[in-house]
């Protein structure tokens, strides 16, 4: 059902409007008219993730729509909030919810983090722009709310989105007097916008390099250059990263990887990668016959988008949940894998699962490839998933409203069976109110980390490597320059 | 389905104290049409298999499922198999967990069957209304429950409506007609119902009074409906009161809808968005179901849960069900989602996709299967190719033959070597003699183009809408949504998805097109147009064939007439069709045209004499006649002779026929000026020479 | 059945042989028991003590006489144990009849066939197996020329099992024992493809299951089997293929090696030489049990070696699937 | 009217209610077609049915001799094992039922000619038990689920079995018992005439025959019995086997307390603890644990097909049906989060991202194959996997009753496959039309993957389960299809 989505695209600027009474009209106007330069920019970067493509993004919007939806009900219903407009609220306002309520449960909160996380559970995410500081660029802002909602999701899609972004703030900078560009624009004008978004979801590695290149490029601009022109050049050379650096990239490793897709090979993936999505397309252009499987995993279930997209190229798709791994790797021959990052000790970090299915794999002899841009390379290492990891809102596991109020009606019954003689108060409780249950907690994690000696391969622009010459690449393309 | 176990614990005990009535269900084994042509000619569409299990084993376990404990099952046609099959199957054993009622009935449409069903006081309590053609797992539970808690709020809600919330697309849903519920957000009552063609303006004249006392208004467009109702008894009353009701949706919601006003009767929706609910009821349907069986959807009534007692399948990799003693040669190749029966064969070198395989089959040496459907002992020669076509029990198809998309080859067709059958052909042995109402099935004569030499069997011509159906299946087997069939007899043909009856669904397609010339007509009184004129040209057609006597014929008519207050014409038109009917009747069994309709008219001047007196009626008459006979077989020279008896017996004066003549209508479309031509000269005569006409006509007929 | 003329010098080594060569579907364990039957038979203890004594004497003869007693040893024990378990104990009373030293040799010596005929039939259970292992499309991995494994495939073969098989065939003998095996394979038009040793690891991948035949069966479970065996079974686990064994139960050998040099029997396989002589050794043919005494000619060296029972998945007896771990269960029970 | 038909739909509950005045026949189709209908499942639910159902058949059937009852029993069972075979505790129960009525025809033989002649052995506990077992084809085949499952010639082993006769009693005199070879009643002291099969005396009937049944146990010389002794004694043997059954019951209701029972031998203080699933039987022995220690449990939810459940159980703890993995099991309790345990709970996907720092998975399995390996709800072996290769030891709550005496030949075939709307709904037209979905239900778990077994008759490693469940079954009902 297509309504969700419209709805949600229509909704945007009005909703957005109660949320930021600070806001003159006349800056409502720019930043709406920011967020959909940003949202063009994306989708006109044909090569960044598809899922910010118009279908693309319909397919993600709606699961999380819907539960936004009924969330925002249950979650009016169970705790009356003032905003239970929320209820219409767009996809990208969703976990504000989330944050509010941490707000409201500030004594529980402690017993709500999983301590072994606990070093994660940073500020929580930002979904507002209240208290934004005021020269945070409009576009920067808008793609804030596109990432904490997963609107652009995906390491790469993220990088190239905010180095748009910063193209739009960059122009939009002016170095005040007795200040030179190349001192002024990083700590001072950079800096916050890179904080602001490090708020709305903790930034990727890719992001990482990429500021670190931008910063150092800002650095070395001749002072006495003048600004205009200094502005040119920077948004000339960040489209040349973007070009370079994932573009092509991008490219590349789908042809490299696209000959290792076989006549006849099941391919089997997880979750969703816009490369691996490529490879797959570009393998089917050539002409190669080859079936894909797909496992998926709540919540995001990205898989479903790769599924849906894939399908409608033609592709022999099956679709399996998590749960069915072992029914997968027992008909697959060659497992292909994005990445978030790929770490210096050639472990892989990626959507959480990915681990799992890259065992599986391992144990019965089948292939695993990596595909992954240089740019996410990193020169960190870690051994577990848990030191580096990202924790995203619980709430983003509830499940969806039928679900949830066939298990409430059956709840019910079970009171009536059971005469309500209930630990706690007789009421059978859902899933939403683990606010209220001491010592449940929920954990959501980002990411998971994958122990090199599952992986064969790591394709990248430069071509195959093993994950032992990680970190050669790394130099190579992230410190080499 | 586990919370079940604790509800019903929970439950029970509560309805003890209640005294207990058993929970009772009515299955309409009979489709009132004939869109499984020509499968159906020899057996009940409820017998024919569905991934090798007979449809009504289907709905007796979803009934069975939701604990129902008397079934009563109507059947109209071919009820001495539908008897034969269930008095030997699990159902009529003492074992069976509820009691079957298999009741035989003469009935010609749904209607009929619940005003019996009312006489017959078999009834009680609530109770649930299925066809016999229903593939379901969804549980009743919480719709047994919600329409318990609203009659004991109110006794006026009278009837639940239980349907699956689907896509957009869905293959499982009818494409032709999109059924558009108008349901109260918060009372999940509905307010009001239409059929929509897709790709048509989507517009509802919802009535302004829901508009206004209605907060909150869902319009479902989206909905599965396959006619699982949950009824109480005052719905077979509401039935029996209005007599020319025939389709639940159609007649019956619309109905009470209509006279929410004056009776306050209510109908609720509850809508399912768990669970699987599809009715097998055209061709499209099937094949979409039997693929949904296949890859499980319909878990657990799947192939490997050997529904009959004797089956024995068992599911490996791959999704290939396979039952014991399966003979597979080394070479041949099973691919995905294949269903092969008991002691069937495959040759070497054999391929077989996406196809089902009844018992006993014998499929020779590399034979390409894909998407095809072949029941039991049928044999195919080697080096043969079929491709998502039906074959029926004992075919035989010879060496080297084609058979193309949605083609039908009914039981016991044989074709010779080497034939190709080409797309959409419905082949078959036997034809329906549309004799007395009682129909009986005939052997045709083979016709080796279609078969081949030495082959058995001959092309069934079609009707216009089971050509949609065709393109239907097709569409299904391509796994293509339903392109373009911009006909307006498919609104007529999906408009009477549930009855079509078995005579009058030629009509139908007639009344369509002639829906189209009285165009003026508004949907709504159409379709009660639609309705009369079937009931009434069917009464007279059949007292036509019985020679009763004009004037009770003309009694019948009136009392028709009466009930459904039809206007003149469109008892002219029902007469004229039914005699143009009759006629051609004739000519079939082999008649002249001339003597056809001298038999046909002559006795019965009365009849129409009653209903044409004026000029323009006589010429409107001509008209309904001149439209019908389109379609007839010689149907020119009918339109000569019927001309001019009626001019003889001068039924119909000059100045009729000349009215006739120049209304352009009668000239509006190819055919219609080809049938006339002939009449051309009669028509001079009668009207004397005038030269202009004479040009009108020539630029008429160029 | 020639009974050796002269009683009071019993050539126990030459019946077995004699036995061996007359019935070629005889295995060793069972070889055993009939000479010693027949020994019994031709000069009378009448003692209990005087029985052990005599089959002891004659049992260590045979061992003695052939260069890998192990799979022999089998049945000498076996046959042992059996006369242990019945004549030493208080004769006592069941069910009426008293069974004494008597009824106890008369049994074993009238029946010297039936034992054969029994341990032919645990070969044809063992084989009926077949069809409940190997399934449509599997690859079938195998070496040797051991009877039941050909058995078994033959029996699946037959029932119409679509399935293929690669048959590891040692290089430089290629006149193999496995050759008759393959041969009637491939006449039921199962497609075998047949590789050296050294292709093993290469074609593992394509494999779905491995069968293997025993020389004997040891105490941990582990098996005695032809050289090589060790070798596949490594293979064939470290890529997750099933590693099955096939043999009767009277193969059971009371044996606990420790490791490959552990067997107690002689194998100069290693043999470091600076010159050309002795490297002729290599061409030993290696040979199966069956096989082996099949044509019990002396000099041919019979290779084993011995693989340990992690490495296999199940051994298929005439009476069911034992996990290695029943093994010992087993023998446990006859011993004490 | 239409209230009492809502609970109707049927159910455990609402078949255990009608078995009360149903007739058996009708019963018997009733469990069937609920089987077929999936609207009884699970391993718990099935194990409660047949007992029930098993119970009233031994109770009306009017036994001329227990031979008669043995074939009937084994008739019905092959009908409900036929109904679905993946529910394996069905078949279990039926075996174990036959070896009660086994059990209790023989005792009754010996009390009908048996003593007289059975000399009592210090070594034998039970002689007379030892004694008059019917002659064992060998013992081995009694812990080879194949010799059951395949559909075997019995012709060597009755000619063993029928050879055994004349050294049985001795040789069961002759050695100590084996661990564990008396602990249930269905547990025989292994004979020793297993590797000596082929030495035995010969037969004198046709090697041939039948394997043996209690009936026509050649331990009982045929001696007339006068009618009426007969009677009586068949009369008590219907009372005993019935007995019998109720124990079996008995065992059902409290087998998850005993398993809980060793709870404290295996969970220590702060540690961390993942499971998976909805399982009573894992709830209870966590539950019981943390009476005494504090740890923390980390709960994967088994998305898609009992997650609900599983949030249920997490949130409200233990209640009739609350897990679709138990219902039936009418027992509560608190959740565990109201015993002060914390309770983290995580998608499947992020196990092996958390597995480095748990100390023990527990696991509740579907089935435990004759080999070790097991059967478990889907996504259980990836968290096996993932567990090994951290090494944390795996430690399987299994029931007597789900151990089955089968033997995992393709282990595909074990697997069911679910309703794929759980993953993915019905309503989205174009992907469940064009993409194929997958919805597999178990996984199977290799043996080696588990570290520990624990029934409640105490734990055990995975190498030695196949005596356990050799203790359980009789050989000759191991195959129920073989008539």
């Amino acid at each position: 059902m297509p309504e969700p989505v419209t709805a949600s695209e229509q909704a945007k600027p009005p909703a957005a409007i109660p949320e930021e009474p600070k806001l003159s009209p006349a800056e409502l106007k720019k930043k709406a008219k920011a967020e959909k330069q940003a949202r063009r920019a994306v989708q006109k970067e044909q090569q960044g993730p598809p899922d910010t493509r118009p279908k693309g993004g319909q397919q993600k919007s709606q699961q999380p729509q819907q539960k936004q939806n009924k969330q925002a009900s249950l979650d009016s219903k169970h705790h009356e909030r003032p905003g239970s407009s929320q209820q219409s609220l767009p996809l990208r306002r969703r976990p504000s919810q989330s944050d509010a309520t941490k707000e409201r449960e500030q004594p529980k909160k402690g017993s709500k983090q999983v301590e072994l996380f606990s070093h994660l559970y940073t500020q929580p995410r930002r979904h507002t722009i209240e208290g934004a500081s005021k020269d945070i660029h409009p576009a920067v802002l808008a793609l804030g709310f596109q990432m904490s909602s997963y609107e652009i999701c995906g390491s790469s899609a993220r990088c190239v989105a905010m180095l748009l972004a910063f193209k739009e703030s960059i122009q939009a900078y002016t170095t005040p007097n007795n200040w030179a560009l190349s001192r002024h624009l990083n700590s001072h004008y950079l800096s916050p916008q890179i904080d602001y978004l490090k708020s709305c979801r903790p930034i990727s590695m890719s992001m990482g390099n990429a500021i670190r290149w931008l910063k150092n490029l800002i650095g070395k601009v001749d002072p006495n250059m003048p600004e205009q022109e200094a502005k040119d050049f920077l948004c000339g050379e960040i489209d040349r990263f973007v070009h370079e650096r994932i573009t092509i990239s991008d490219q590349a490793i789908a042809t490299t990887a696209s000959a290792q897709i076989r006549k006849g090979a099941v391919l089997l993936t997880y979750g969703k990668s816009s490369i691996v999505e490529k490879t797959i397309l570009q393998a089917y252009a050539n002409g190669t016959e080859f079936r894909v499987v797909i496992v998926d995993a709540r919540p995001l279930f990205e898989g479903k988008q790769l599924a849906t997209s894939l399908m409608r190229a033609g592709i022999e798709v099956e679709y399996l949940p998590f749960s069915g791994i072992t029914h997968a790797v027992k008909q697959a021959s060659l497992v292909l894998l994005g990445a978030h990052a790929m770490l210096s000790n050639g472990r892989l970090q990626s959507r959480v699962g990915t681990a799992s299915i890259a065992l599986a794999a391992h144990e019965e002899h089948i292939p695993v490839i990596v595909c992954c841009e240089s740019v996410k390379f990193s020169d960190r290492v870690t051994l577990d998933s848990i030191v580096m990891n990202e924790v995203a809102p619980s709430e983003e596991l509830f499940l969806p409203a039928r679900v949830e109020a066939h298990a409430e009606n059956q709840a019910s019954n079970q009171e009536i069976s059971k005469g309500g003689d209930d630990a706690n108060g007789g009421a059978v409780r859902s899933l939403r109110d683990w606010k209220d249950i001491a010592g449940l907690q929920i954990l959501n994690l980002m990411y998971d980390v994958t122990p090199a000696e599952y992986i064969r391969m790591v394709i990248c622009e430069y071509g195959s490597v093993p994950p032992s010459s990680v970190p050669v690449v790394h130099r190579l393309a992230n410190e080499g320059m | 389905m586990a919370p079940k176990g604790k509800k019903g614990a929970t439950k029970s005990n509560k309805a003890e104290e209640e005294h207990d009535e058993p929970l009772q269900a009515v299955v309409l084994a009979d489709s009132f049409e004939q869109r499984f042509e020509p499968f159906t000619i020899e057996k009940p569409r409820c017998l024919l298999t569905l991934a090798n299990t007979p449809l009504i084993e289907y709905t007796l376990e979803f009934l069975a499922g939701s604990g129902v404990e008397e079934v009563y099952l109507y059947s109209s046609n071919h009820t001495d198999q539908v008897e034969d099959y269930l008095n030997h199957s699990r159902w009529t054993q003492e074992t069976s967990p509820f009691s079957l009622e298999i009741i035989r009935s003469t009935s010609t449409s749904i209607g009929d069957c619940m005003r019996d069903l009312d006489q017959k006081q078999l009834i009680k309590g609530d109770f649930i209304c299925v066809y016999g053609d229903v593939v379901a797992n969804i549980s009743l539970e919480g719709a047994l429950a919600m329409h318990k808690a609203r009659r004991e709020k109110n006794k006026n809600a009278i009837m639940t409506m239980v349907l699956r919330e689907a896509g957009d697309y869905h293959r499982t849903k009818s494409q032709h007609m999109r059924r558009c519920f108008v349901i109260d957000a918060e009372t999940q009552r509905c307010v009001h119902y239409e059929q929509v063609r897709p790709r048509d303006s989507p517009r509802l004249n919802i009535p302004e009074e829901v508009l206004k006392d209605h907060v909150e208004i869902d319009v479902r467009e989206d909905l599965i409906d396959c006619g699982i109702d949950i009824c109480t008894p005052d719905v077979l009353a509401q039935w029996s009161d209005s007599f020319d009701w025939k389709m639940p949706r159609r007649d019956f919601l619309h109905g009470v809808l209509q006279d929410y006003e004056t009776f306050q009767r209510t109908i609720h929706a509850h809508v399912v968005s768990e669970g699987y609910a599809a009715r097998v009821n055209n061709l499209r349907a099937y094949d979409a179901v039997s693929r949904d069986a296949v890859s499980r959807w319909t878990y657990p009534l799947v192939p490997d849960c050997n529904l009959l007692s004797d089956q024995t399948y068992h599911m490996s990799k791959g999704v290939v069900y396979k039952e014991e003693s399966v003979m597979l040669a080394r070479s041949s190749l099973v691919g995905k989602k294949t269903v092969l029966g008991k002691a069937t064969s495959l040759g070497e070198g054999t391929v077989v996709n996406n196809s089902i395989i009844g018992r006993r089959c014998v499929i020779g040496k590399r034979v390409q299967m894909d998407g095809a459907y072949v029941w039991d002992d049928a044999r195919i020669g080697d080096d043969s190719v079929i491709n998502g076509a039906i074959i029926a029990d004992g075919v035989s198809v010879g060496k080297k033959c084609h058979v193309k998309r949605g083609a039908l080859l009914s039981y016991g067709v044989s074709v010779a070597d080497g034939t190709t059958i080409s797309e959409n052909t419905r082949v078959t042995r036997r034809k329906r003699k549309r004799g007395y109402d009682s129909d009986d099935v005939v052997h045709g004569v083979t016709d080796p183009k279609v078969v081949g030499k030495g082959g058995e069997g001959f092309e069934l011509e079609l009707d216009m809408e089971e050509e949609d159906v065709l393109e239907a299946l097709m569409a299904g087997i391509q796994h293509t949504d339903l392109t373009e069939d911009g006909d307006y007899s498919d609104f007529q043909y999906e408009d009477e998805e549930d009855m079509a009856q078995e005579h009058a669904h030629d009509m139908t397609s007639r009344s369509g097109s002639f829906g189209s010339v009285g165009s003026e007509e508004s949907g709504e009184t159409r379709r009660n147009a639609a309705d009369f004129h079937h009931e009434a040209s069917n009464s007279i057609f059949d007292s036509l064939q019985k020679g009763h006597d004009p004037d009770n014929i003309q009694l019948e008519l009136k009392a028709l007439r009466m009930s459904s207050n039809a206007g003149d014409s469109q008892v002219r038109r029902a007469v004229a069709v039914a005699f143009s009917k009759r006629i051609a009747n004739l000519v079939e069994a082999g008649k002249s045209p001339k003597d056809a309709v001298a038999e046909a008219i002559s006795p019965n001047q009365r009849l129409v004499r009653a209903c044409v007196k004026a000029v323009e009626e006589q010429a409107e008459f001509m008209l309904f006649l001149q439209t019908d006979l389109v379609h007839r077989p010689q149907g020119s020279k009918t339109l000569l002779f019927a001309s001019n008896t009626l001019a003889t017996q001068d039924l119909v004066e000059a100045e009729g026929f000349e009215q006739w003549w120049e209304d352009e209508r009668s000239s509006a479309s190819e055919d219609l000026r080809a049938v006339r031509a002939e009449t051309k000269q009669l028509v001079d005569v009668l009207v004397g020479d005038d030269d202009e006409e004479d040009e009108d006509d020539d630029d008429d007929e160029d | 059945m020639a009974i050796p003329p002269d009683p009071s010098t019993f050539d126990i080594a030459g019946t077995y042989h004699q036995l061996l060569t007359s019935d070629p579907d005889l295995t060793m364990p069972v070889a055993a028991i009939e000479s010693l039957i027949h020994a019994l038979s031709a000069q009378n203890p009448t003692t209990v003590s005087e029985t052990l004594d005599l089959v002891q004497k004659l049992t260590t003869q045979l061992k003695s006489s052939v260069r890998n007693p192990i799979s022999l040893s089998a049945g000498t024990d076996l046959f042992q144990q059996y006369l242990v378990a019945n004549l030493q104990r208080p004769t006592s009373i069941t069910r009426g009849r008293d069974i004494d030293f008597e009824d106890v040799r008369r049994h074993l010596v009238q029946n010297g066939r039936l034992f054969v005929r029994r341990a032919k039939e645990a070969r044809e259970t063992i084989a009926r197996f077949g069809t409940r292992f190997v399934r449509d499309s599997d690859v079938v991995l195998t070496t040797g020329g051991s009877r039941v494994v050909g058995a078994l495939l033959r029996q699946a073969a037959e029932a119409g099992v679509r399935f293929r098989v690669i048959y590891v065939v040692s290089t430089q003998n290629d006149n193999g024992e496995g050759h008759p095996h393959i041969s009637t394979l491939r006449k039921l038009g199962i497609p075998v493809a047949t590789i050296p040793p050294t292709a093993m690891a290469y074609s593992m991948n394509a494999v779905t299951q491995t069968f293997v035949g025993a020389e004997g069966v040891v105490e941990n479970g582990g098996i005695v089997s032809r050289l090589g065996t060790y070798q596949l079974a490594i293979l064939a686990k470290n890529a997750g293929k099933p590693v099955y064994v096939v043999a009767e139960s009277h193969k059971f050998v009371r044996l606990f090696p420790l490791g490959q040099w552990d067997l107690g029997i002689k194998q100069d396989i290693l043999q470091f030489s600076t010159g050309g002589e002795g490297a002729g050794k290599e061409g030993g043919k290696e040979e199966d049990e069956g096989v082996a005494d099949l044509e019990g000619k002396d000099g041919e060296e019979v290779w084993v070696d011995y693989t340990p029972p992690h490495l296999i998945s199940g051994i298929i007896t005439e009476s069911g699937v034992l996990l290695p771990s029943a093994v010992s269960e087993e023998l446990i029970k006859i011993w004490f | 009217m239409p209230a009492t038909t809502i609970p109707q739909t049927p159910s455990l509950s609402t078949y255990l209610k009608s078995l009360k005045h149903n007739d058996i026949e009708t019963s018997i189709e009733l469990f069937i077609s609920l089987l077929k209908r999936r609207q009884i499942k699970n391993s718990r639910p099935c194990a409660i049915a047949t007992t029930h159902l098993l119970l009233h058949v031994v109770a009306a059937e009017r036994i001329r001799d227990a031979s008669k009852l043995i074939q009937h029993v084994r008739d019905v069972g092959r009908r409900l094992v036929a109904a679905q075979p993946r529910e394996m505790a069905v078949g279990n129960i039926v075996r174990r039922v036959l070896g009660v009525i086994r059990e209790v025809a023989e005792e009754d033989q010996d009390a009908a000619g048996g003593t007289p002649l059975s000399p009592p052995t210090p070594l034998t506990p039970v002689p007379g038990e030892t004694l008059q077992r019917p002659p064992l084809p060998t013992k081995m085949s009694e812990f080879s689920p194949l010799h059951g499952a395949a559909a075997l010639p019995q012709d060597l082993l009755a000619t063993a079995a029928s050879s055994t006769q004349d050294w049985q009693s001795e040789d069961a005199a002759q050695r100590p018992l084996l661990p564990g070879s008396s602990t249930s009643y269905a547990g025989q002291p292994p004979s020793v005439t297993s590797l000596f099969s082929i030495l035995q005396q010969p037969a004198g009937r046709s090697p041939f025959a039948t394997p043996p049944t209690a009936s026509q146990s050649p331990l009982i010389k045929p001696v007339p019995q006068t009618h009426d002794d007969e009677v009586k004694e068949k009369l008590d043997i219907k009372a005993e086997v019935i007995n019998g059954i109720q124990e079996l019951q008995d065992e059902l209701d409290v087998v998850d307390t005993q398993i809980a029972e060793s709870a404290l031998d295996h969970i220590h203080s702060n540690e961390i603890i993942l499971t998976h699933t909805s399982s009573q039987t894992v709830q209870r022995f966590l539950a019981t644990a943390a009476r005494k220690r504090k740890f923390t449990v980390v709960h994967a939810e088994a998305y898609p097909n009992d997650h609900e459940a599983t949030h249920a159980t997490i949130v409200n703890g233990g209640k009739k049906g609350s897990g679709e993995d138990e219902e039936g099991g009418d027992e509560r309790w608190k959740p565990l989060t109201s015993m002060g345990i914390t309770v983290i709970l995580i998608p499947d996907s992020a196990v092996f991202a958390l597995m480095s720092r748990i100390n023990k998975v527990i696991m509740a399995p579907h089935t435990v194959l004759a080999n070790g390996s097991l059967l478990a709800a889907a996504g259980a072996a990836t968290i096996a996997q993932a567990a090994k290769h951290h090494r944390v030891p795996v430690v399987v709550l299994s029931g007597v009753y789900k151990l089955s005496p089968v033997y995992p030949f393709a282990t595909d075939d074990l697997i069911e496959y679910g309703d794929p709307s759980k993953v993915v709904g019905f309503e989205e037209g174009e992907f469940m039309e064009k993409v194929d979905v997958v919805n597999p239900i178990y996984d199977w778990v290799d043996s080696e993957l588990v570290d520990l077994y624990i029934t409640n008759l105490g734990g055990c490693a995975p190498s030695f389960l196949y005596r356990i469940v050799a203790d359980h079954y009789r050989v000759e009902d191991i195959d129920l299809s073989a008539k």
